[in-house]
């Protein structure tokens, strides 16, 4: 190279090459970097041109070690947020069940048992197999720590658990006969459900709540600057979804009081969820992009539309029907966008770090 | 006795998780400014605890091809090369026939690549901009657009240079969450107020993977469970150094009682800054921060996020009275809700 | 040093914690770098004009330490006047045989001992590696020479010294070096700045110094520094050489070496050393001062120890049975012979030339024209399995079908499996105890050769052969112990030590050493790691309860000393130059020397003793002749002799460079050792034409996280997941002029090999300009082969083979390539690129590489610009890739 | 053993009854972390060596159970390097341990593709075989003027940097001895 042209000279004109499109997150990062001469380069190359052309877009307004997250995101994987869903399933139900057991509306009180059992049934199986160690499921009762949710939430389960179990059970006492050892559980089963039923529904509504604490007790941004919505959110998509399992289930005689759970429940919902996608900022956004906006959205629209179906299909059992679908639809629908949601916040180092970073400016200004 | 501060603000936390007469608390404090990034302490560690390999990648961010601390790296060090001034020293490259800096393009190259670490999550895919101003210094927070010149970002010739390298590790926090939201108990407060796991006990809920504020804690893919630096409970009981420490060539890593190592911290960034080293600063070492001080504090020459650190971590316990609060009125309402539902209306 | 020796770097920081300026000088920016007060970027192979550079900024502005110089040096030694300088000869010293390449010492002499010089430009010295002798002890020269203390005499050395550097100025180093004057300034400042009375200043270095055809002479310039500025001898100066194996010392002072014997006796030479007389009178060189004086007594005792009750004063000590050199018989020389079928059978025992020796290709190739290899390692190395996947299987060029090579495997013992010294890189002998047995069929070094020997031994039994005689006297009965039957160390330390034929009593000193065959000793320089029957090396006196000289902490060769010529840190009266300073000095009360360290220096032998004329040996040194080994007891800035390429460092190109010698007109060393052989293709340099084919420097070293050739560490995850993968760093500016991309791949391209690599573009390197020109230099590590965990492509397969003349080391550490984006080619294609590159370089076999450079015409424009010539190089490649 | 020992064993008890209610630290200890301590505290035997990468000699300390290396690290008392160690020496447990080490001999016939198995005794006899054969086939006595050569040029060795003092002694000896002038090793490179 001649003493005259300055070096890097080829380098500086290709860095200043109009960007040809960013580097995509793709595993490898041959196509990044510096670009080859276009006349010299005699490699096979995989992908497409990258290049300094990221020096070319603006710059962020933070900054991380290689730009890789601070956090570890959640290794939760889909059983999870089902498991949110079921849960609330289970409580919502119970309440209902509960609620028939003592106004008199069998439909109501047999559907809310058995969907309830079969939800913690559920809930149970998406728990015990998240885990990295299902055989050490028991461990879980080795402890009792207020300040570990889902320490807490296992042992409301084990009280629910077998409460909505004999509940349940209990529905089945008129096909046992009269005589001998099954009649006496034949007698003994009703009140005994009575019983379980009660305990249950007294439970159910920590099994909804405690698990938006379970989500806020993270550092996970979203999940948790959402700490004072997720336990309202989540108690109303239980409630939700629970009347959604009264609307499909009853008779319209006695669906009234599943109606109006509904519209109390989705209230609440949608309350909460209209907070978390507006009141957070920048960390709202997760819940309004991607995945997670298209599920909330979807959420909404179903709660809306159930909601509607269930005050105006008074006369259709059909349209009461699927308006409980769509409550539970939209409940399932709620769950997952707040899950991953949280996710895609802890995923990306920007809503760590822009947020901690002015928040210690602001102290810094706040002490010269 | 649990304390007024169990949750939040300066504590002692060996005490208040139920040791009588527990020992000074012992941590480390990693002097980065006097590290030579030879890897030792990712060594030692591994061959004393029996972690597993973390795959064979290069990375290509520069010397660094373990990318961070995973549940098969304890010890993770950090290396960042920038187009800056490095304190005392005079130019390197001052007077060379240099042109415009690569350590932000060859950092975005760095940021996407991908390392089968056994672990999970393990290594996420990073973002190109943030890597670029990672490599070119952190002034440009909050002032997008701005390239002051000497961050060799520009079309003007190179003549800084500094090359920083951190050994990072488990944080040892005073309100460490992963031990608080750990439903089977596994993590524990040690006497020594290091924070362990359990390897018998812990059953791979992963709940302390989302809790730490540091990224830290990580789960083995074959095996379930979630590991992180002991501080060689084992050693340190048998009143010995942890492996990394007693490797560290350089003192970088310093460990001890952690009282004795703030006040020689604190000396240390004094004579620094009067031997004109002005970036140098302390972190986690301040008892009122967000987790009450870390067991585990540094001398840093960048803003923490630079070298992956979270800005200014908040444990996220300290809201949970409140979360709890919350929650019991969400559960009121839907309690009361029901009753109305079947209370009122007829039909 | 904190890429390659992190521990022993604590040491500088430590000495930075108490004010310490540190420079570090490297063509990449290191780990040492980041932490160094200042890091000079510097072209490789140029150090000579930087230290050079520093020479001449001393005595210029007088910074020397005056008193020092005059007292302990050769300044004033006044020099025959038949010696002529580069200054005069273009870059030659007076007395140059162009026909062998080598120099006749003659007018090198100090005035009026013309007549004294042993070497007459035969190159027999070069071929024999002699310089190596001189680890020890310098060449002969008379005790007496004339002086001048005033140093104002012309042909005094001080003033050679003063011409000779004179053009060494910082505006040379620039153009040379590539080093900013204002930053050579500022390190030329602090070290002389940081030396005197007062203060000390160490140099430290790598002994990728030594891999460069004038590795000795870089060496040199650095004691001439130290020497002018009295760093030597004294705590906190010095030399230290930064050695990269555990016992490499130990195998130089107990050498595995062709031309030397325990103790830096020299192997007999057939032409010089006929017999026995011959050969010590050319070693003790009668009438010289200094210990050396009594090297007959150490070549008997080491005869004694070998041959045991045969040798006798009487035979000589069986002298007759001593193999004899006629020539070059090194490594290389070895390796070119197998390619040529002369050698049979060849041992390899813990080291793995396939990867760690210079031309990866010629090792491997002669490997494979072997009749047997017996390769005794830890692990499965490249060296063994050479016919089985190395790059000449993938290339055609070794057939394993066709392979005649007979190979064994023989599994080593680790350094937990059993007992012995290392000896580390300050001489210091550490006994390791043995911790666990060894696994399987894997068996120590000790254990083979001993048995080896006693299976030899039984087959001759009752031979009548003369040549077997040596083997059936020698003194070959150690005791073993274990199952299987394992020598004992100690057993063979204490031979080293010596001790008392009649009584077997181990000796405590060398000055024990007899000649009358009552003294046997295996290693003279380690007599007294085994004094009083005692394994010293195994002391281990904890630091924190002795001093900071830790003289208890296993032990120094010779006599324990830690500092050699300490007697230097006091002033010629015995007194420390300063209480800061002082390290050993004289204590009148006493009568006798004292201080922290074991004084290098007769006892009770007072500064003010003057010895008696006709005084020869020991006896013949001054009260205040400190460097006691060397025939003057004078520390040398001037080499009468013993230096084979001058008597004064030169700045020469590497054998291999883009650049014309901004010097001197003669390009490269004129007594390199160089090999003429089809295999070993240089590539051109200015002044001949087509250098520009190969337009760039490249540079290897190590990685702090690998270790040399890769068998101790691609082996072990826990490093290797730490480095995993061949790469080659360049500067942003190179990557932009070729076209690299950060972790994309790359080529490099020698007149040898093509190798590839992954690329790292960092500005931790540096494009220079250098003489109006700019140079680019890219660096690789070396420790990548085919075997291991992970594998990668060997840096040293690009180099060819040139020598240092002295110690016939190889030039490793610098050479010219091409560099391309993209993998290399495979297969037999690979071989036409090297071939398309050696075509267009005119590097035809009978090309004959210009030892004394003659200016062709139109040489340096040829060199001028390679930016274009390089390009267009490429597209004729361009086919290939 | 038995219900009351189990039920004061279970953490939740300890909680309830203890000084640590949270479950955060005494009451959540398992019996193993109770009992855990260093293994160096309990190995059969540790052994004073030195690191066998570079040469500047770092102490090292060798533990081991059971005829088994345990742990390699730093040896404290050393002042040369006050107990610290490189990545490579830390790494010294792994090298020495490794599975990848080939602990048989391994025979490669002339012309051969692959490596067969060979016992050390029979190698060992074959290489001094060929040693002979080498050097009655190679054998110099004296140069074209009579003087004393005494050696073959037929066998080379190259190696003794990573090796003891005294096994480079025996090697330099029995070689010179044999006649064997080409021995080399590192210090050359």
């Amino acid at each position: 190279m001649s003493p005259d042209r300055p070096v890097g000279d080829l380098f500086r004109r290709f860095r200043e090459r109009p960007a040809a499109g960013r580097v995509n997150g793709s595993a490898t990062g041959r196509d990044a970097g510096l670009a080859p001469h276009p006349s010299r380069d005699a490699a096979p190359r995989r992908g497409g041109r990258g290049g300094g052309e990221q020096l070319n877009v603006p710059p962020a307004e933070f900054t991380s070690y290689y730009g890789r997250p601070v956090l570890k995101p959640p290794v939760w994987r889909w059983d999870v947020a089902a498991y949110l869903f079921t849960g609330g399933l289970a409580a919502g139900s119970s309440l209902l069940a509960a609620g028939g057991q003592l106004t008199g509306r069998p439909a109501l009180r047999r559907a809310g048992r058995v969907s309830a059992l079969a939800a913690v049934g559920a809930s149970t199986y998406f728990l015990v197999n998240d885990l990295g160690r299902p055989s050490r499921f028991h461990h879980m009762l080795r402890v009792a720590k207020v300040t570990s949710p889902m320490s807490v939430g296992t042992w409301i389960l084990s009280v629910f658990g077998p409460a909505a179990g004999v509940a349940a059970v209990a529905e089945a006492a008129p096909l046992l006969p009269d005589r001998g050892v099954l009649g006496f559980g034949r007698r003994l089963l009703p009140p005994a459900g009575h019983a379980a039923g009660v305990v249950a529904a007294v439970t159910a509504p920590a099994l909804a709540t405690y698990t938006g604490v379970l989500l806020a007790d993270t550092a996970v941004p979203s999940w948790h600057e959402a700490y004072p919505e997720l336990p309202a959110i989540f108690a109303g998509s239980a409630l939700a979804s629970g009347a959604g399992v009264g609307l499909v289930a009853a008779p319209g005689a006695q669906a009234g009081p599943a109606r109006r759970l509904a519209v109390a429940g989705a209230a609440m919902e949608l309350w909460g969820s209209h907070r978390v996608e507006n009141r957070l900022g920048l960390l709202s956004e997760p819940y309004t992009q991607g995945t997670p906006g298209k599920l909330l959205r979807a959420g909404r629209a179903l709660t809306a539309a159930g909601v509607a179906g269930a005050l105006l299909g008074r006369r259709s059992r059909v349209l009461s029907a699927l308006s409980g679908g769509a409550l539970i639809a939209a409940s399932v629908c709620t769950r997952f966008g707040i899950f991953h949601g949280g996710v895609a916040s802890a995923r990306d180092p920007r809503y760590t770090v822009v947020p901690q970073r002015e928040r210690a400016d602001r102290r810094a200004a706040g002490q010269d | 006795m649990p304390d007024a501060n169990s949750l939040y603000g300066p504590l002692d936390p060996a005490p208040d998780a139920g040791w009588v007469s527990a020992p000074p608390r012992m941590g480390f404090f990693t002097d980065t400014s006097v590290c030579i990034g030879c890897k030792a302490c990712e060594v030692a560690c591994k061959e004393w605890n029996g972690v597993p390999d973390s795959g064979f990648d290069l990375l290509g961010m520069s010397y660094d091809n373990t990318g961070a601390l995973t549940a098969n790296s304890w010890r993770h060090v950090a290396f960042i090369e920038q187009p800056r001034p490095a304190g005392h020293r005079t130019p390197p490259f001052a007077g060379d026939p240099t042109g415009p800096a690569t350590s932000p393009a060859s950092a975005t190259a760095g940021a996407v690549t991908a390392a089968d670490t056994g672990t999970n999550p393990g290594l996420p895919p990073g973002q190109p901009e943030a890597a670029a101003l990672m490599a070119a210094g952190p002034e440009f927070l909050g002032m997008p657009g701005a390239r002051p010149p000497g961050r060799g970002t520009g079309a003007e010739s190179r003549t800084d240079f500094r090359w920083l390298m951190m050994s990072d590790v488990c944080k040892h926090c005073t309100h460490a969450a992963c031990l608080d939201v750990c439903p089977t108990g596994s993590l524990f407060r040690t006497e020594f107020g290091t924070v362990v796991v359990q390897e018998d006990i812990c059953n791979g809920c992963g709940y302390c993977i989302s809790a730490c504020p540091y990224g830290v804690i990580d789960q083995r893919k074959d095996d379930g469970r979630a590991w992180k630096c002991t501080l060689c409970y084992d050693r340190i009981g048998a009143g010995m150094t942890p492996a990394c420490a007693q490797a560290c060539p350089t003192e970088s890593i310093q460990y001890g009682p952690l009282d004795e190592l703030r006040e020689r911290a604190a000396r240390r960034v004094t004579a620094l800054h009067e031997r004109g080293v002005p970036e140098a600063r302390l972190y986690g070492h301040d008892p009122t921060d967000g987790v009450g001080g870390d067991g585990a504090f540094f001398l840093l020459l960048d803003s923490p996020e630079v070298y992956g650190l979270p800005p200014d971590p908040v444990v996220t316990t300290r809201d949970l009275p409140k979360m709890w609060k919350r929650a019991g009125l969400a559960a009121l309402a839907m309690a009361a809700a029901a009753v109305a539902a079947f209370a009122g209306g007829s039909s | 040093m904190a890429e390659a020796h992190p521990v022993g770097f604590q040491w500088v920081m430590e000495a930075k914690k108490r004010g310490a300026k540190v420079f570090h000088v490297d063509p990449r920016f290191t780990r040492t770098s980041a932490l160094a007060d200042t890091y000079l970027p510097i072209r490789a192979g140029t150090d000579i004009a930087l230290l050079g550079g520093v020479v001449r900024y001393i005595l210029e502005n007088q910074l020397d330490f005056r008193e020092y110089v005059l007292a302990y040096t050769n300044a004033a030694n006044i020099v025959s006047e038949q010696f002529a300088d580069t200054e005069d000869l273009d870059g030659l010293f007076s007395g140059y045989n162009p026909d062998t390449g080598s120099y006749d010492h003659a007018s090198w002499q100090y005035d009026g001992q013309e007549g004294n010089a042993t070497v007459r430009g035969t190159g027999k010295e070069r071929d024999s590696a002699s310089g190596l002798e001189h680890e020890s002890h310098g060449e002969p020269v008379p005790a007496r020479a004339p002086r001048d203390e005033t140093l104002q005499h012309p042909r005094c050395v001080y003033q050679i010294l003063k011409r000779h550097f004179s053009r060494y100025t910082p505006e040379m180093v620039a153009r040379v070096c590539g080093i900013p004057e204002e930053r050579f300034l500022e390190l030329a400042r602090a070290w002389t700045e940081n030396s005197g009375r007062e203060r000390t200043g160490a140099l430290v270095y790598s002994v990728g110094w030594t891999q460069h055809s004038v590795g000795v002479q870089y060496i040199r310039t650095g004691s001439i520094i130290q020497t002018l500025l009295g760093n030597m001898g004294r705590p906190g100066g010095g030399i230290l050489a930064l050695r990269g194996h555990a016992s490499i010392q130990g195998s130089t002072d107990i050498p595995t070496l062709f031309n030397l014997l325990p103790g830096y006796l020299p192997m007999p030479h057939h032409a010089d050393h006929p017999t026995f007389d011959e050969w010590v009178d050319s070693i003790r060189h009668p009438g010289q001062k200094g210990f050396w004086g009594d090297s007959r007594a150490f070549a008997a005792s080491l005869l004694k120890a070998y041959w045991g009750d045969a040798a006798t004063p009487e035979n000589d000590f069986c002298y007759g049975y001593m193999p004899r050199m006629t020539g070059d018989h090194g490594t290389y020389q070895q390796v070119l012979n197998m390619i040529d079928g002369r050698v049979k059978g060849y041992f390899l025992l813990g080291q793995n030339p396939a990867v760690g020796s210079a031309h990866g290709r010629a090792q491997r190739l002669g490997m494979a024209n072997l009749d047997w290899l017996v390769v005794r390692d830890l692990f499965m190395i490249e060296s063994a399995t050479f016919w089985k996947n190395g790059p000449e299987v993938a290339t055609g060029e070794i057939v394993p079908e066709e392979c005649r090579t007979e190979v064994f495997f023989l599994p080593a013992a680790s350094h937990v499996e059993k007992e012995g010294t290392f000896t580390q890189t300050q001489r210091l002998l550490q006994w390791r105890e043995k911790a666990v047995d060894a696994p399987g069929d894997a068996r120590s070094e000790l254990w083979f050769f001993y048995h080896l020997g006693r299976v030899l031994r039984e087959k001759l039994a009752g031979s009548t052969q003369r040549r077997d005689r040596a083997l059936l006297d020698l003194a070959w009965d150690y005791p073993t112990h274990g199952p299987h039957a394992e020598p004992s160390a100690e057993a063979v330390l204490k031979e080293i030590n010596g001790y008392e034929v009649a009584t077997g009593r181990p000796l405590g000193v060398f000055t024990e050493a007899r000649d009358d065959g009552s003294t046997a000793i295996g290693c003279w320089i380690y007599s007294g790691v085994y004094a009083d029957g005692v394994n010293q090396a195994a002391r281990r006196r904890p630091r924190h309860e002795q001093d900071w000289v830790a003289a208890e902490w296993g032990w120094a060769w010779p006599a324990n000393r830690r500092t050699l010529y300490n007697r230097a840190s006091a002033d010629p009266d015995g007194r420390p130059w300063s209480e800061r300073k002082k390290y050993v000095w004289w204590d009148p009360d006493a009568g006798e020397w004292t201080g922290y360290d074991v004084p290098d220096f007769e006892k009770t032998k007072p500064p003010s003793y003057r010895p008696p004329e006709g005084a020869s040996g020991p006896a013949a040194l001054a009260g205040d002749d400190p460097f006691i080994m060397q025939g003057d007891g004078k520390a040398w800035l001037y080499a009468p002799g013993g230096v084979l390429d001058g008597p004064l460092p030169t700045h020469y190109e590497p054998a291999e460079s883009p650049m014309r010698n901004p010097l001197y007109g003669q390009q490269a060393n004129p007594t390199r050792k160089i090999y003429e052989h089809p295999i070993n293709r240089m590539n051109p340099s200015p002044p001949e034409p087509h250098s520009q084919v190969f337009p760039y420097v490249f540079t290897v070293s190590r990685l702090t996280e690998h270790h040399t050739a890769g068998g101790m560490s691609r082996t072990v995850p826990r490093l290797a997941e730490l480095q995993p993968e061949m790469f080659v760093e360049v500067s942003p500016e190179l990557a932009g002029e070729v076209g690299l991309a950060h972790l994309g791949w790359a080529h490099l391209i020698s007149g040898r090999a093509v190798i590839e690599a992954r690329v790292l573009v960092t500005d931790r390197l540096t494009p220079l300009r250098v003489d109006g020109r700019i140079i680019h230099q890219v660096w690789l590590p070396y420790h990548f082969g085919t075997e291991g965990l992970v594998t990668g492509d060997s840096a040293n397969d690009l180099f060819g083979i040139t020598l240092d003349p002295n110690v016939l080391i190889q030039e490793s550490k610098v050479g010219t390539c091409d560099i391309r984006p993209g993998r290399r080619p495979t297969g037999p294609s690979l071989l036409d690129l090297v071939g398309d590159y050696q075509r267009r370089a005119g590097m035809t076999p009978d090309r004959k590489v210009p030892v004394v450079t003659t200016d062709a015409a139109g040489g340096d424009d040829a060199a001028g610009s390679t930016d274009e010539q390089s390009a267009a190089a490429h597209q004729d490649g361009e086919p290939h890739a | 053993m038995g219900l009351k020992t189990f039920i004061q064993g279970w953490p939740v008890y300890r909680q309830l009854t203890g000084t640590d209610p949270l479950g955060r630290g005494a009451a959540a200890q398992s019996p193993r972390s109770a009992g855990l301590t260093a293994r160096t505290e309990t190995a059969d035997g540790m052994a004073r060596s030195v690191c066998p990468y570079c040469a500047v000699g770092c102490g090292q300390r060798v533990f081991h159970s059971g005829g088994q290396v345990t742990q390699i690290e730093g040896d404290p008392d050393s002042p040369i390097s006050r107990g610290r160690l490189c990545p490579k020496g830390s790494a010294s447990k792994s090298l020495v341990t490794s599975p990848l080490r080939q602990t048989k001999v391994r025979y490669r016939r002339p012309y051969a593709t692959e490596w067969e198995d060979l016992d050390l005794d029979v190698a060992l006899d074959m290489i001094a075989d060929r040693i002979l054969a080498a050097r009655a086939e190679t054998w110099e006595d004296v140069d074209e003027q009579g003087r004393p050569l005494n050696r073959t040029l037929g066998i080379s060795s190259l190696g003794g940097a990573t090796l003891d003092n005294e096994e480079n002694y025996l090697i330099k000896k029995l070689f010179t001895a044999m006649g064997a002038l080409q021995i080399e090793n590192q210090a050359r490179i």
